[in-house]
């Protein structure tokens, strides 16, 4: 069991974990990753597991609803644009902190109850939210169409500062483009601090206690523990790393629809989570690259390019690899996504931090009896 | 009334589909303690195995077309006209019911090979890993499915004979504005007959009184020396056969697409809820619940006092009853709370 | 003057129609090491967890150091000073045995709730310390790292009784604390309950062992059918003949 | 990270991130000054080739829709690479295609998968654009992935053709310079299909609006009703549907009592194969209500939908942008050499992803640049024929296209899969075209820094 590292060793891979994020755009270059987009994405949706770990990761309440607070984020970060400022930075704390308002009133409804009963109530309030914002709340959210940006906003602060232009004006950090890498360096140093406060919180007697509530609830109320606000402090918190990935995905690219609060969407940061391995500090964020770059990368292939990689190949054998690669790439990469789920969840279950610790462990025997969590140690089972 | 009595056929109606999908994914549940979000995807099996069958019966040989001479015309000729006749003709009119007969070995052998070759390998693990193997799975399933039937729904018919509306209102002393599809009065006659052969199942025979027992107490029922391992696998099947059935003969209703399962999980799992965890009869009472007032909350009536309501009601019921009643209608303490 | 810790007054409690608890009267003194014993089903499992807030009585009340604690929930009611040993160990399973203790330490310290659940744990060095001096006190300190769950079935005791005593509680509930030990182990639990005594904890045991009984026990009351038919001291207990028709009675069921 | 330095603008912040992200993707990244000396975002350049970006749904329920359209745009680029038939290059007019590629470039494509929602269009979109230096992207079959791809062209300065897209706001309120739709709108299947249903089913009439509950819904039911009313018909009622809802029959029985005789279904997709194929069920087309025959107008028609809802469709009334039987040279020629390649007639969506695609290398190869405020210049106002549907404007005002609409049927008595619609009349483009003005809404500018 290793919660407790000393804080320099806590530094040094905050330290190592930053140095890794803000050089993506060079190391990923040759897995042709290596573009603004997909690198924003990459970074909020790290920022979106890591928050969604400090509940489910270190409670154990599965909540099918955390695309909400996305929505939430998004929808009052464009609002922000809209009303006030194409400056990025009171939109992000607007957006986080309505998602956190949300997840206040939603998580103490729904944390009157637990396990699975727990996760349809966050479903249901979720959908009821997407469904909504979908159709009645049409003049709030733009509906199917989403909230976008137009030059005629009002925009009251810049109004006051800047000339008016005819084009559609982009979200700035005092001057600094954020839809380009100038986006995705914004979102790195959230990540990056969003992450020092998630290592401070599994390092604290919170997450300790949070811990303890995933391991045995009912020992935890005779040990004198009213779990509730423990809970509902987890619940906002990953609500609000929700929010403010939300409010960042608006701040890249300022556009918010409701599909980003669908239940299936929600069903993604689950998946990122117990992909990378839930409870653990870098399983969520690796399994948030790790989908994203599948839906990204392995989405776009097409026969052409199959073609194209084959070609090394004899004329037949070629197109017998590309006819069936093919199934699994392009259209098929869901197929991929499927099949790569239930490969991991059978071989290695506590995810693909398991499986790096195994490998680890396996090429150190000599230590791997007493220091088995090399990079880091699954705490649940 | 009239726009009553039709709303609470429809809500039968949509109450035996999901019925019968909550039934069989309460089963899994109680018995084989899985959260299986694969089930949708029986469902969707099911009314591809309709599909299947249609096609099969339509199998045709390429003939010469008798009535064209101008000209070399072919025609489709289906083997079975050309072996029956008109009773081959008539067979492929009933290609819907008669799908039955093939989606149960079918439904069985894919359950049963799904229990074998999957699910046993995760009694023991978290509802997580369950979910996220199961759906993992529906995801496979329904590539496979698109893969050979593309993404468009496909069209199937229910037999002639039942094709038209049943002027039920005339029978019940209403106005002869009550009529309703006959195919839909049957598929609701058919639900309650396959709720009703499931729970006598499980009453009457000692199969399934060993079954319950499992779903009360598994450790016991274990203990007693009864292989309960064997008879649990065959409830997956029954299961699969449950799901494959509600989704093989609502085919003339809806028509099918590979992505029609994960349209009813998550519905399905609502169902199961509200019904209570575990418990056959609340899963069955909260599929026609749900399904009643879904269609009541879809009457412009409704829909003018709470503008929206249809687009929600399932979901606010699911929230108000689950913090009235805390584990829904009929669920049993302790189960599926950790 | 024994003060009264824990009165239980009256208290009636009914299952279904099944009177698990009627009429229980019992008033636990400061200091003493008081055994409820009976045959199965007697209701000895009912009485603690009507006194931890588990259940609620139908009638009567539970006073804990002059305040009525029925009514209240389980973490209030530890909160006054009421610490609980299960009869299956109830402990952190995932994590580490050092753990364990700390969370209990950590719950005395900070009450429900407090900011400094945000500090860093390797910043608790006193919660740490005195989580090492229980567990040297009951012999865990060298398993201090291994996971809760990997311990053996009397080591979980033991770490569950950690639990509860690093809260210095002022009444201490024992629900079968040797059941299922050996008697090795057994013997080692009441020497550590004995040094608990001379602390001057004040104790319930329930038990079924009676050499555990008659070794701890400063006053026994021994419940049957849900009802108190004896009370007294050790050996006032062991001569008493309804006791030992009510374990025969109990012997036929 | 230098980049920080000073205020940087996206373009220069890619062409740094191309230096240093280095090798594998780097080449359609590279600067340089064209033959017009403007500086534009993924300018080809002295590159041999060109990329183009077909983003289309691949998963979800518009996946086979998307598995057309991409066909078609691989037709098209073999077409402007002079490979094939050359398809409608050898009948469009006036054409400055010569099946070289364009500008002497040979033209390359990458493709996405839209997976039918705006967020994974855009991600989708800004790859092509940031990573693979696209020059045009084009596809979809929704009008909120279109709108949303469309803003995006916008913002970034690369020109978006739009694939399929129904509503009225992707040239109405949400119309920009960068985007451009030859598919016709709600509006226009309005216009088009009055005096069809006047003709058809008459002039008293009673209408009953089923509608999909989202914005393409609101504006094709607010059309259909002006138009119905205008002809002398009445609206009974008009209710919203959720996306999605599978069994309509709770919305479908009150229809049966409400005395209307026209049920309107304003679904598209699954929702409308759905909705159609329960109505049916119900009995509706064989009842009667006021003394006339009870009908049902579907207003937007595809093969494929057609397809899902089999002869449920016998003989019901709708409009469509194209259909593979229309024997006009244009759309011979299309039909031939799709049919050619993949064996069997395309859809409307596949023609108007083709159209689009020539289009857009025809406005090239007139402008002679690939700077695209010229080839927005060049495209807008463009008069065009053999194509498909007649003389074709594509209005400078909204990008919108103007053009034959088609009224089609369901045909009771296919003979195939493709042979479900018929033609029943091919509205005139001067019937369908509105002011430019009716829709409020701004272009905006050409140039985008």
């Amino acid at each position: 069991m290793m919660i407790t590292r000393s804080p320099r060793h806590d530094m040094m891979m905050i330290g190592v974990f930053a140095l890794v994020v803000l050089t993506m755009p060079i190391w990923l270059a040759p897995f042709g990753a290596a573009y603004p987009d997909l690198l924003q994405k990459f970074v909020i949706f790290g920022i979106m597991a890591v928050g969604y770990n400090i509940l489910f990761g270190l409670t154990g309440y599965l909540s099918f609803g955390h695309a909400a607070f996305l929505g939430v984020g998004s929808y009052s970060a464009v609002w922000m644009f809209k009303l006030f400022t194409m400056n990025v930075i009171p939109a992000v704390i607007i957006g986080t902190l309505m998602a956190g308002v949300f997840a206040v009133v939603i998580g103490y409804v729904c944390l009157r109850r637990s396990g699975i009963y727990f996760s349809i109530l966050t479903l249901a309030l979720a959908q009821m939210c997407y469904n909504l914002a979908y159709s009645v709340l049409t003049p709030i959210t733009n509906g199917e169409t989403g909230l976008q940006i137009r030059p005629t906003d009002p925009r009251i602060i810049d109004a006051m500062f800047l000339e008016p232009t005819e084009r559609v004006p982009t979200t700035t950090l005092f001057g600094i483009d954020m839809t380009g890498y100038g986006g995705f360096y914004f979102c790195a140093v959230a990540l990056i601090i969003t992450f020092f406060i998630s290592v401070r919180i599994f390092r604290s007697p919170f997450g300790l206690k949070l811990r303890a509530i995933k391991s045995n609830q009912n020992r935890l109320n005779y040990t004198g523990i009213n779990t509730r606000p423990y809970l509902l402090i987890a619940f906002v918190i990953s609500g609000m790393y929700a929010g403010l990935a939300g409010s960042l995905l608006a701040v890249t690219d300022p556009l918010a629809g409701a599909e980003r609060m669908q239940w299936t969407a929600s069903g993604e940061i689950v998946l990122m989570t117990i992909l990378g391995g839930a409870g653990t500090l870098f399983g969520p964020i690796l399994g948030a690259w790790i989908i994203k770059y599948f839906e990204n990368i392995f989405s776009a292939f097409n026969d052409g390019r199959l073609h194209e990689i084959f070609s090394f190949l004899p004329d037949t054998l070629e197109s017998i690899a590309v006819g069936i690669s093919a199934q699994f790439v392009g259209e098929g990469w869901h197929l991929t996504l499927g099949l790569m789920f239930m490969l991991i969840v059978i071989f290695l279950p506590g995810g693909l931090i398991e499986g790096f610790n195994r490998i680890v462990a396996r090429l150190r025997p000599g230590q791997a009896r007493r220091r088995a969590p090399a990079v880091e140690e699954k705490e649940a089972s | 009334m009239d726009a009553f009595v039709l709303q609470v056929l429809n809500g039968l109606d949509k109450g035996g589909a999901y019925a019968l999908i909550a039934l069989g994914l309460t089963l899994v549940f109680g018995t084989l303690g899985v959260v299986n979000f694969a089930h949708g995807a029986l469902f969707m099996l099911g009314a591809f195995c309709a599909v299947t069958f249609n096609l099969l019966l339509n199998l045709s040989e390429r003939v010469e077309d008798p009535n064209i001479t101008a000209f070399t015309a072919y025609i489709d000729q289906p083997y079975l006209e050309t072996w029956l006749g008109d009773f081959g003709t008539q067979l492929m009119d009933y290609s819907v019911p008669l799908s039955i007969l093939f989606t149960i070995p079918v439904m069985l052998a894919i359950g049963l090979a799904m229990e074998r070759g999957l699910i046993r390998f995760f009694y023991k693990r978290s509802h997580a890993e369950q979910i996220l193997v199961t759906f993992g799975l529906a995801i496979v399933l329904q590539e496979i499915i698109k893969s050979f039937f593309g993404a468009n729904p496909i069209p199937v018919s229910a037999p002639d004979t039942f094709v038209g509306t049943a002027a039920i209102g005339s029978l019940i002393g209403l106005g002869e504005g009550v009529a309703y599809p006959y195919w839909r009065l049957i598929y609701l006659a058919f639900s309650i007959v396959v709720i009703a052969a499931v729970f006598s199942f499980l009453r009457f025979t000692t199969y399934g009184m060993v079954v319950r027992a499992g779903m009360a107490d598994r450790e016991t029922v274990g203990l007693l020396g009864i292989n309960i391992q064997r008879r649990f696998t065959v409830v997956f099947g029954l299961a699969a056969i449950v799901a494959g059935l509600a989704g093989a003969l609502y085919t003339p209703i809806l028509p099918p697409d590979y992505h029609m399962g994960m349209d009813f999980l998550v519905l399905s799992f609502v169902v199961v809820v509200v019904g209570g965890m575990g418990s056959l009869g609340g899963a069955v009472a909260a599929g026609f619940l749900l399904g009643i007032l879904q269609s009541f909350a879809s009457m412009n009536e409704v829909k003018d006092l709470f503008p929206g309501i249809d687009q929600i009601i399932i979901y606010l019921v699911a929230v108000v009853v689950l913090l009235l009643r805390p584990r829904g209608l009929m669920g049993r303490k302790g189960v599926m709370e950790t | 003057m024994d003060t009264v810790v824990l009165d239980v007054a009256d208290v009636n409690k009914n299952f279904a129609g099944l009177q698990a608890l009627s009429n229980v009267n019992l008033k636990i003194k400061e200091g003493k090491t008081h055994a409820v014993i009976g045959p199965n089903g007697a209701g000895k499992s009912t009485l603690l967890n009507v006194c931890v807030g588990r259940l609620q009585p139908d009638t009567g009340s539970v006073t804990f150091d002059g305040e009525i604690i029925t009514g209240k929930k389980p973490y209030e009611i530890n909160q006054a000073g009421v610490a609980r040993v299960f009869q299956t160990p109830e402990i952190f399973a995932d994590l580490s045995v050092e753990h364990n203790v700390m969370v209990a330490a950590l719950a005395k310290r900070d009450g429900s709730f407090h900011p400094h659940a945000f500090r860093n744990l390797v910043s608790e060095t006193a919660i740490h310390d005195e989580a090492l001096a229980v567990l040297e006190d009951l012999g865990l300190k060298r398993m201090r790292e291994m996971k809760a769950e990997s311990l053996s079935r009397g080591d979980k005791r033991r770490l569950e009784l950690a639990m509860c005593l690093i809260q210095h509680p002022r009444l201490l509930l024992l629900d079968e604390p040797t059941a299922g030990m050996s008697r090795h182990d057994t013997n080692q639990t009441i020497d550590v309950l004995k040094r608990i005594k001379e602390r001057g904890m004040t104790k319930v045991i329930i038990e079924h062992d009676m050499h555990v009984v008659f070794s701890l026990a400063d006053w026994i009351t021994v419940l049957a059918q849900g009802a108190i038919i004896a009370e007294g001291p050790p050996e006032e207990i062991r001569g008493n003949p309804k006791v030992q028709e009510a374990y025969l009675g109990g012997a036929h069921e | 990270m230098s980049l920080f330095k000073k205020e940087i603008s996206r373009r220069s912040a890619l062409k740094g991130a191309s230096a240093f992200a280095g090798s594998a993707i780097a080449a359609p990244l590279v600067f340089s000054k064209g033959a017009w000396a403007q500086e534009f975002l993924n300018d080809p350049g002295d590159s041999p080739t060109v990329t183009l970006g077909f983003n289309v749904p691949q998963t979800g329920a518009y996946a086979d829709e998307g598995a057309d359209e991409l066909r078609a745009y691989e037709l098209a680029v073999k077409h402007i690479n002079g490979e094939g038939d050359g398809g409608m290059i050898n009948t469009m007019t006036p054409t400055s295609l010569g099946g070289n590629g364009l500008l002497g470039k040979r033209v390359e494509y990458v493709t996405g998968d839209t997976q039918t929602s705006a967020d994974e269009a855009r991600s989708s979109a800004r790859r092509m654009i940031e990573r693979d230096g696209v020059i045009m992207f084009s596809g979809g079959s929704s009008s909120s992935v279109a709108i949303a791809q469309q803003s995006l062209a916008q913002d970034m300065g690369v020109i978006f053709m739009n694939g399929l897209t129904h509503s009225n706001d992707t040239t109405g309120k949400d119309r920009r310079r960068y985007g451009f739709r030859h598919f016709f709108n709600a509006y226009m299947s309005g216009l088009a299909l009055g005096p069809v249903l006047a003709d058809q089913i008459g002039t008293e009439r009673r209408a009953y609006h089923l509608t999909a509950d989202y914005t393409w819904g609101w504006t094709q039911e607010e059309s259909i009703v002006n138009t119905t009313e205008g002809l002398g018909w009445e609206t009974v009622e008009t209710v919203r549907t959720p996306l999605g809802a599978g069994d309509f029959s709770q919305y479908i029985t009150p229809v049966l009592n409400s005395g209307a005789d026209v049920l309107v279904l304003n679904h598209y997709g699954r929702d409308m194969v759905n909705s159609l194929t329960q109505a049916v069920q119900f009995g509706l087309r064989d009842r009667e209500a006021n003394g006339q025959n009870f009908e049902v107008v579907v207003p937007l028609y595809s093969r494929l939908m057609a397809q899902g809802a089999g002869e449920n469709i016998a003989g019901i009334l709708g409009t469509t942008n194209w259909h593979w039987t229309l024997s006009d040279p244009g759309s011979q020629a299309f039909v031939a050499s799709f049919g050619q390649e993949y064996g069997f007639p395309p859809s409307q969506a596949a023609h108007t992803c083709y159209c689009q695609a020539l289009l857009y290398a025809n406005a090239v190869e007139m402008a002679g640049t690939f700077y695209p405020p010229e080839v927005i210049r060049a495209l807008e106002d463009f008069e065009f024929d053999g194509m498909g549907n007649g003389p074709t404007l594509y209005r400078g005002g909204d990008h919108q296209c103007f053009k034959d609409v088609l009224v089609v049927q369901g045909n009771p008595d296919p003979t195939s899969q493709f042979d479900l619609l018929q033609v029943v009349q091919e509205v005139p483009r001067e019937q369908v075209t509105y002011p430019v003005d009716f829709f409020e809404g701004e272009l905006g500018p050409y140039e985008v820094s």
